[in-house]
């Protein structure tokens, strides 16, 4: 029965052919978000090897990068991660002044922790509403897609775009909170916790759910390390560590927060980070609020910076916390208008690559239920 | 009348029933599940989008009908009526209503009464089965065949506890006929609660439920299909009105599945304390007991519905284990507890 | 003890070159000694944490350094030819990022490679996060990671044959097309 | 009713096409081909807040057998070119495609050595959208315009039209 099935399908993949069936996932399947691949050997269902396949959006960004000026590929870096496009942008911003060497006005930091923040919560948002659509419970994810449009219509009013935000600028952001976020935020905040509560009384305490996720590619935490986890994929394994509290940038050491971290390195476990995450995010966009407010209004938004930004010769690295991980972008400037070399090191790359030994010996749909625990965005992953 | 000309009724009657059910539940299926999801639903086809599935239908009916190059042609064919007609012939012997008296004739609101009837409706049940199986397995596609696999493993694992919860049933009724069944239900027990199965076999309906769940493909059960693993699972491959079949075979099936379950467990056409046919003419008698049977099926039908929405699926292995390891255990126990309260109480 | 003593005590010969800049230190080891060297920095430095690896293509940083160089010199005087300098620097550079754990701190190790001898050796024994990034490298500028247990192309298709990330491949590619052919498995 | 105004040719025809119109632009199933940004804000359009599904693109089925419109939403590298080919010729008649956002109409900003510049020159489209990302109200927009080009189409007369022209070359 092998043989036969193996006429049909397409592999490129591992050549060993055994007695194990090749089954060919994605690139276009429910669950591969459009854009990933994974070529499995299985037995029944059981899944024998897994080998993930990745490049179907490899758009030559970094290429691109060493074409336009350091202003123009700002626009670029939304498109990274488009789930939450201003964790990126803040991180090439703030890589862009590190290597001028010059640190942004408070009130400027403080908007950008509070919009991070609203894009860090964005972000969980989908996952947790992937995830349960993966795992069949499809109700979730409407609730949480409604808060999500709140949070959109909020990055729209501040600087005009839904989903690829631009936000910012090199030295500093141009507007100030929207007035109309000073009423938003609190009705916001309850509504989000609302939603993540609901989700939390849908899912959570679910038997099934808690089947299908507890101990399903449960990963320890020093292979975790060995592979490079980072995000709230290292934290489930049990490790501590949040750039914002181990390498604090902008003003994150000057806010009161947790991070949760798990036991197991489950798949339950990644939930429940991202769910208590979304939490501490409101806490801290609360205390920023806080901050904000106590500012005078004639503070300064911007740091002066040339109009033509040409960084002295040298190579820096910067990294911040965004929603997957660690978000790092390497610049090497040859003093010219234009970044010499850009790298940038996306989080899910580390954690996608490590699938193979994630999902061996689990079933089918674990490794569907793997894949969203992940939160692979594609535009980051191949760039 | 002959005979035979108020049996073609009653065929032709059932099956535009079913044709109905399985129709408006599609439409149904798609407004709930937008109520609970905060969204609107389909509204353009007709007022609030009740032609909707008609629209659909006149376009898998006029849509390019593809057969897979390396498909087993005829089994492929042959697929979805096997998976459809079943469903449509268990309703022959549901019990839609009472016997009413026309013009000197008894007529029962029931294509057949079989004395086996019960037996005949698992027997079809189990016939379902093939037209997924075969759908898979034609499609040469590794999805389809694996979702043919798990159709099989899982109906055929699922029977077993649903027939010894079944098997409760006829202990205590002593007959295999599902009118009698129902007629046994009128009345009351232990003076206040109605006569009906669910109140004396709690744990027999509990188990049958969930083995009807499992039969009719549905969330949390719905491994065979599992859109997110499997794409679509054994209907991947099938498009046009083949799939349409697939997909209305499902929702007839849901609806024989709702109605063995009132007639077994909730008292069919009956109302509890009530005799209708005392204040009722045979003609409204005979309206008023085929509406209360449709309300109780329509409650289940949407608790099919509302289930769908609410949980998310099994994992294939779990879903074995509780067939095996929870509900066949549980249904092995409740049929001796019964048998040995029968033997005592007789 | 700061930062810089450390590496050079962990490095000891193995150093070639160290430089500061806003505050990221990055260090420059021999090829053929990366294994020893990146072992010695997990083990005696602490850095156990490998957050990426990637190539650098210098051959317009170099260019460019030239032409400058040029022009100085004729804007100065017209002075004797210059002396003929030694072989030319290596066109590529890999460069691993490498982080503390325990102290918080990153480094850079750059390599230096050659464009006429490509291979480098691999350091996924050490950390296995380095898999796809060598592979990406691979793909993108054609290195040829020794002891890499999969070194296939990882962000183009296999039948690609360049390498795009070098300076001398044009951005809008040379037209190149993948076909598949899907009967012939 | 005036029994002439049946007798004027194809008058059962045109009721016919009215009927198969009327049902395939009330039920557009849409195949979400998501690749990159444009493939969130689909789903956003697909989700409460915009709900396709009003207009009967309610199921979502990942599989081109049972598909109407393609909805091409992101970058099409020139990795997935084959793929796209693959998936729309797998696609049943009759099918249409919706091209999302900038990259799919054109490239967009990534003209690079890797991106495929538009999905025009593979496949053919019927309703380009542009933006990056288009809004979830543009795609609805483009999916209404693609409902009145549906409404538009002579699905028997060019049915009947390639039947005469295969018996007149019979001839």
């Amino acid at each position: 029965m092998a043989k036969e099935i193996e006429t049909v399908c397409v592999t490129t993949g591992p050549a060993e052919v055994g007695d194990y069936v090749a089954l060919n996932i994605g690139p276009i399947h429910p669950a591969m978000h459009g854009t990933l691949r994974v070529i499995t050997r299985t037995d029944g269902e059981t899944i024998i090897s897994a080998e993930p396949e990745i490049g179907y959006l490899h758009r030559g960004v970094e290429k691109l990068g060493e074409n336009l000026t350091y202003r123009q590929f700002l626009p670029l870096t939304d498109r990274l991660n488009y789930c939450s496009a201003i964790c990126n942008n803040v991180a090439y911003e703030l890589a862009v002044e590190k290597a001028l060497g010059i640190e942004v006005p408070e009130k400027a930091q403080l908007l950008r922790i509070i919009m991070m923040e609203l894009a860090r919560i964005a972000d969980h948002q989908v996952l947790v509403g992937i995830l349960g659509v993966d795992l069949g419970a499809l109700t979730p994810f409407f609730y949480l897609i409604i808060q999500r449009e709140e949070i959109y219509e909020i990055f729209e009013w501040h600087h005009g775009a839904r989903l690829t935000n631009s936000m910012g600028t090199i030295g500093g952001v141009e507007a100030e909170l929207p007035d109309r976020f000073h009423e938003k935020w609190p009705k916001m905040r309850d509504s989000i916790r609302k939603a993540n509560d609901e989700t939390d009384r849908l899912l959570t305490h679910n038997r099934i759910w808690m089947d299908r996720t507890i101990g399903v590619n449960a990963f320890c935490a020093d292979d975790a390390l060995n592979w490079g986890f980072t995000g709230p994929m290292l934290r489930a394994c049990g490790v501590k560590r949040d750039l914002r509290k181990d390498e604090p940038y902008l003003m994150y050491d000057k806010f009161d927060f947790e991070v949760p971290t798990g036991k197991h390195g489950d798949v339950f476990d990644r939930y429940m980070i991202r769910m208590l995450e979304m939490e501490e995010s409101i806490k801290i966009i609360d205390q920023a609020y806080a901050m904000y407010q106590d500012m005078p209004d004639d503070a300064p938004l911007m740091k002066k910076v040339p109009k033509i930004i040409k960084p002295p010769e040298g190579q820096i690295y910067h990294a911040i916390e965004s929603p997957n991980g660690e978000l790092g972008f390497f610049i090497k400037s040859d003093g010219t208008d234009k970044p010499y070399r850009i790298k940038i090191r996306p989080p899910c790359y580390m954690v996608y690559q490590a699938f193979g030994e994630l999902v061996q010996g689990e079933m089918i749909s674990d490794l569907i239920a793997c894949l969203s625990s992940i939160n692979v965005i594609a535009g980051e992953l191949d760039r | 009348m002959a005979d035979w000309q108020i049996d073609l009724i009653k065929v032709v009657f059932i099956w535009v029933w079913a044709l109905l059910i399985a129709v408006v539940m599609t439409w149904v299926e798609r407004r709930a599940s937008a109520m609970m999801q905060d969204r609107l639903g389909p509204n353009r086809a007709g007022p609030f989008g009740l032609f909707q599935p008609l629209a659909d239908g006149i376009k898998l009916f006029t849509k390019e009908d593809i057969i897979p190059e390396k498909a087993r042609k005829i089994l492929f064919v042959l697929g979805p009526p096997l998976f459809a007609l079943p469903a449509f012939s268990a309703y022959a012997v549901v019990p839609f209503g009472d016997k009413i008296v026309l013009g000197g004739k008894e007529i029962i609101l029931q294509v057949s009464d079989v004395n086996i009837g019960f037996l005949y409706v698992l027997a079809l049940g189990a016939i379902g089965v093939y037209g997924m199986v075969i759908g898979g397995w034609a499609s040469n596609s590794k999805y389809s065949i694996l979702g043919g696999l798990r159709a099989t493993a899982q109906l055929i694992s699922y029977e077993v506890p649903m027939g010894l919860a079944l098997l409760t049933i006829v202990l205590l009724y002593g007959t295999f006929s599902l009118r009698e069944m129902v007629l046994l239900q009128q009345g009351t027990f232990l003076g206040f609660l109605p006569n009906w199965g669910i109140f004396k076999q709690p744990l027999g309906f509990i188990i049958f439920l969930v083995a009807a769940y499992a039969e009719a493909n549905r969330v949390p059960f719905d491994l065979p299909e599992c859109e997110s693993e499997l794409v679509t699972g054994y209907h991947t491959e099938y498009g046009s009105m083949r799939l349409g079949l697939y997909l209305f075979g499902e929702y007839v099936n849901l609806g024989t599945l709702a109605a063995i379950t009132v007639s077994l467990f909730f008292g069919g056409w009956a109302l509890p304390y009530v005799d209708m046919s005392k204040f009722l003419g045979p003609v409204a008698y005979g309206i008023a007991s085929f509406t209360v049977f449709f309300l109780k099926q329509a409650f289940f039908l949407f608790l099919f519905v509302w289930v769908r929405w609410t949980v998310p699926r099994f994992r294939y292995d779990q879903l074995m284990g509780l067939g095996w390891k929870a509900l066949i255990p549980l249904g092995l126990v409740n049929l001796f507890v019964t048998a040995l309260l029968v033997q005592l109480t007789i | 003890m700061s930062l810089m003593d450390r590496i050079k005590d962990c490095l000891g010969t193995d150093l070639i070159e160290i430089s500061e800049f806003r505050g990221d230190v990055c260090v420059e080891i021999p090829k053929n000694r990366v294994i020893e060297a990146m072992t010695s920095l997990k083990e005696k430095g602490g850095f156990d944490f490998l957050s990426d690896v990637f190539g650098v293509d210098n051959i317009d940083l170099y260019a460019a350094k030239a032409k400058k160089a040029k022009k100085k010199k004729k804007g100065e005087e017209e002075e004797e030819e210059p002396k003929k300098q030694g072989p030319p620097p290596p066109r590529f550079e890999v460069i691993y990022l490498l982080l503390s754990l325990k102290t918080n701190e990153r480094l850079q190790v750059r390599v230096r490679v050659p464009e006429d001898s490509m291979d480098v050796p691999s350091v996924t024994g050490i950390w296995k996060a380095a898999t796809w990034p060598e592979r990406e490298a691979f793909d993108m500028y054609g290195f040829k990671f020794k002891g890499h247990p999969n070194l296939r192309r990882l962000l183009m298709w296999d039948e690609f044959k360049d390498h795009p990330l070098r300076k001398d491949y044009p951005l809008e590619g040379k037209g190149e097309e993948r076909h598949l052919n899907y009967d012939t498995v | 009713m005036n029994f002439q105004a049946i007798q004027g040719e194809g008058w059962l025809l045109c009721k016919a096409e009215q009927l198969i119109n009327w049902g395939r632009s009330r039920s557009p199933w849409p195949f979400p081909y998501g690749t990159a940004c444009c493939g969130i804000e689909l789903m956003c359009a697909l989700a409460s807040g915009y709900d396709m599904a009003r207009f009967g693109a309610e199921r979502v089925a990942f599989t081109p057998r049972q598909c109407d419109v393609l909805i091409e939403a992101g970058t099409i590298t020139k990795k997935m070119v084959p793929v796209l080919k693959r998936i729309y010729d797998q696609m049943a008649e009759p099918k249409w495609v919706i091209a999302v956002g900038a990259c799919a109409c054109t490239g967009g900003v990534f003209r690079t050595y890797s991106t495929q510049q538009g999905i025009g020159s593979i496949i053919p489209v019927d309703i380009y959208i542009p933006g990056c990302p288009p809004r979830p109200e543009g795609i609805l927009y483009a999916l209404l315009k693609l409902i009145d080009k549906i409404e538009a189409d002579h699905p028997l007369y060019k049915k009947r039209q390639q039947v005469v022209e295969a018996l007149e070359a019979g001839k």
